[in-house]
């Protein structure tokens, strides 16, 4: 249609798009999708953190994984701002979360078992978030762009953080050391799987890439996240749990191993390690706080009802 | 007791119940009832934790043995706690956790506010610093009391729950005793029962816009500040706490 | 591995999932639905923890670094603990507490019956000691499984939903490794993967009278037994489990 | 009466009254209650050291804490068993144990903070309640008599175990000696008070004491436990908090401080540090354990029905 290839042309030129522009169904609900699921990504990646906070080892510690939880709720909350000018209700995509119908990011199916992992979830979940997130600073819609340039701030600062924990652990003691290394070999594969599956097996992408709503494809990224994060693992003196690790001169980055991905499929499908406890978390949370929700809706109403009255 | 170690169990006092109580509302992270409110409970609990550093520091200080706010967080048994009782308490459903928070930051501001103008410098700056906090914290929570309380029925019942089950750990706030008296004539803090009037005012006037009511009965527990006798529930919550300090001894984090 | 590291693993799994379990149940203690159930309960703990003392005893010894019951019970981390994850999931509701009971008992009863007959002797004598306390375990457990799910329709949705959850983590009781290919190789232990048709026949024959239905799919959650991956429930009992023997390294209890 | 003469000549007699036998309205209904809230004490008393199971500091003190409190339950058992040959079930003094219509002993309102409570409560809390049940061996009514029999037997058990716990804390480290001191501190009194308010205060004594249900006065049974434990504690190197407390040569047994009264009768009437927590436990369980009942109720009588008709 001639509106379609109006719009096409806005977004090859760079322009951005905005709540009130016409856009095509498919933009719309491919855009839906994926703010949905980083929205939900942040939501339900308190959780394994949240696991620790009561565990933490100072009160520094304390301090900065909760101000870092704290930004991840917060980074909930703008991503469902942005997917509401798209049409759809916060209420709406919580719904579609708790029935499953929606997902989050496979890694948060994951449990995290050691202080160290707080480390690793920093220095590589946030870590392949971000290069996730950067180039996406650059999208076609307006609200998503700008949600992600706030984003994309807070995080960088969470990775160093989590950086700073493993720097911790890796030149502590020989418990300490082992608990980093540990933590490395359970969350090295699945923070690869974060990029979704190999190109040739990724749906929607094309289409994506032309909207700019996707910026790279996943087989980029997760080379670029194995090129950055490999110097980082050899600095803490930590191995890669990947033998068959090589530098290839000839591309300028590493070869690398594939992460398991009828692993990455069975968590997707609902088998991964957490998968059922982190939905029973977050309904236990929506089912128990209704009476919170409904107490609070009504005395506003009340209040409101109230100065009407006076008026 | 000497001014001292008088001064050092107020410290304990202060640094304690923001320690457990920051504890405690960190227990929430992830599963409040709406985004907001997880985000408003982190936010209490890192200032809590924050005002913990300050305090306990500075109890370390006056013990003059070498311990950090950390080796005092983490490194004392139950019966080495000061905190009040009520800080203590488990979170239950949401509504007993802001119920637990307002009775507690009603408190935190006036005695916040008196500690502003303390004889002692230290004490008064680390007062003044946390006292902004505890304004904020006390408004919050006296809003969510008055919704919650003024909501729906069964939100209205579930507050007046958490009222009648608290209530009995508000009157441990302002019992005096040979710490408190140590504190009031070198002019560090002021006599606990000289509070209570701004409290009820303060604390009445937000139950009656609640719709609430106070339960009868002078009847207070006691035995937090002290260290006496703590409730069940303190040594449970420091298993968690300091399981890693107590499992990796010596550790740097 | 070396068939003496492999033994000590081996052992450890026996040894942790009697704790594990043990503990778990043990936490039902004064909250169960019937005073009969408390007093099962607590006996079934009871009997868990004495077969762990033997189990870990003889760890222990294998392992010939003076290292007790006791030590290995309370100071090994998370990662270090062989139990299968199925022990260590919480108890939820008390048919979920009841289920994990059944699927676990089915197994280990003819897990030792098999180990009974060990090659090595002393494995031998601890199986056969268990043993009685186990088939009365299955027993007890199989007719409350049916009780409950051939019962009230409330009674049996949630005995449906116990199963639900707690059946992806039977598969790994039956998944061998290279630590049960060593007890194979030596005469030690069965290879777990023949556990499967009497466990299945057992279960199978149970659930049918209990009138609940095996969910669909051979997704089998791994992990725990090999000790790369516990849940996150596994950390959470230890801070409990293990708090005075962290608390105050090298005391006498 | 005739009736009510011919009894008192019974149980003067030494005679055994047996659940079929003609027996005063008040004589039932003063055994329900005492009965009553002896089991109901045994229930109660299983959370105070619960809360240690989980906690044990080695394989074989779990195992004795265990064994313990599994025999409490057992006690309970038998308790409700003899009450109910007094015509009452266990679910109606069931239903006011949980309504706070019926008691149960006020020590159990206190909380277990450390481990050498557990060591406190086997020592003093089992060591008094010995005291009180030794007598009631003899007792006049048959089935709660033989119910003593049995439990006075394993209650002296756990009193050693509790006795050894203390030892070895009371002869450990420096804070292990700390915690043990601290729990006697503690206990002391609460110990006092479970003979009940002095004589002078004592309702219904008189006429328990004539029917035998009552063996000895409160406070011939406190000056025993106070003779008896006093040099137990010198032996274990603590000190009894009780400044007042001294040798009389004249009576042969220690003078000592009477416990506070008005915490015992605010402790009663449901002010004790754990009164609420006590009964929201029991209540819980109850509640939450109703389906369970119901589930095996119906299961049974579907059994019977199929049986019937297979006949």
């Amino acid at each position: 249609s001639p509106e379609a290839r109006a719009f096409q042309a806005r977004i090859d030129a760079g322009e951005k798009i905005e709540p009130k522009d016409w856009m095509p169904e498919g933009y719309r609900k491919t855009l839906i999708r994926q703010i949905g699921q980083h929205a939900h990504s942040e939501i339900v990646g308190q959780l394994p953190e949240g696991n620790w906070i009561t565990r933490a080892p100072t009160l520094e510690r304390k301090a900065i994984l909760l101000a870092k939880v704290q930004d991840e709720a917060g980074h909930g909350l703008y991503l469902y701002c942005a997917a509401e000018t798209l049409g759809v209700s916060r209420d709406d995509l919580t719904r579609d979360l708790l029935s499953g119908k929606m997902k989050y990011s496979s890694i948060f199916n994951y449990p995290t078992l050691t202080w160290a992992d707080m480390g690793a979830v920093g220095w590589l979940v946030d870590g392949a978030a971000i290069m996730n997130q950067v180039p996406l600073q650059r999208t076609s819609y307006g609200p998503y762009s700008r949600a992600m340039i706030r984003i994309c701030k807070e995080e960088s600062f969470h990775q160093r953080q989590g950086y700073d924990i493993m720097m911790k652990m890796a030149g502590g003691t020989a418990e300490q050391k082992r608990m980093a290394q540990d933590a490395l070999d359970r969350f090295w594969y699945p923070s690869l799987m974060m990029f979704g599956p190999s190109d040739k097996d990724s749906v929607h992408s094309a289409q994506s890439m032309a909207w700019k709503i996707k910026m790279n494809t996943n087989d980029e990224l997760r080379q670029k996240f194995v090129d950055q994060t490999v110097p980082q693992a050899e600095y803490l003196g930590l191995t890669v749990p990947d033998p068959d690790l090589t530098w290839n001169e000839d591309k300028g980055g590493y070869d690398f191993s594939e992460p398991d991905w009828s692993e990455f499929f069975e968590v997707i499908k609902g088998n991964g390690p957490c998968n059922t406890e982190r939905l029973a978390a977050r309904n236990a949370a929506w089912d128990d706080g209704k009476w919170v929700r409904d107490g609070l809706l009504a005395h506003a109403q009340k209040r409101a009802a109230r100065k009407v009255a006076a008026e | 007791m000497d001014a001292n170690a008088a001064l050092f169990q107020f410290l304990l006092r202060m640094g304690d119940n923001t320690l457990v109580l920051g504890h405690r509302v960190s227990e929430w992270c992830g599963h409040a009832p709406v985004l907001e409110e997880d985000i408003a409970l982190a936010n209490t609990a890192l200032d809590l934790i924050g005002q913990t550093q300050m305090w306990l520091g500075l109890a370390g200080e006056i013990e003059g043995k070498g311990r950090t706010a950390d080796d005092l967080a983490m490194l004392r048994d139950a019966w080495d706690f000061r905190n009040l009782l009520l800080a203590e308490q488990p979170n239950g459903d949401f509504g007993q956790t802001m119920m637990r928070q307002f009775l507690f930051d009603a408190w935190h501001r006036i005695m916040l506010e008196r500690l502003a103008d303390s004889g002692d410098g230290r004490v008064a700056g680390i007062a003044a610093k946390a006292l902004k906090e505890a304004r904020y914290h006390v408004e919050r929570s006296a809003d969510t009391v008055i919704g919650l309380g003024d909501g729906t029925e069964e939100s209205h019942a579930r507050m007046q729950a958490a009222l009648d089950l608290l209530w009995p750990y508000v009157g441990e706030m302002f019992a005096p005793d040979n710490v408190d008296a140590a504190m009031t004539q070198t002019g560090i803090a002021p006599d606990p029962a000289d509070l209570r009037p701004d409290y009820d005012a303060h604390v009445l006037k937000v139950l009656g816009e609640a719709t609430l009511q106070v339960p009868e009965g002078t009847f207070a527990h006691g035995g937090g500040k002290a260290g006496f006798r703590h409730s069940e529930h303190l040594g449970h919550l420091l298993t968690q706490m300091q399981w890693l300090q107590r499992a990796y001894p010596g550790a740097t984090w």
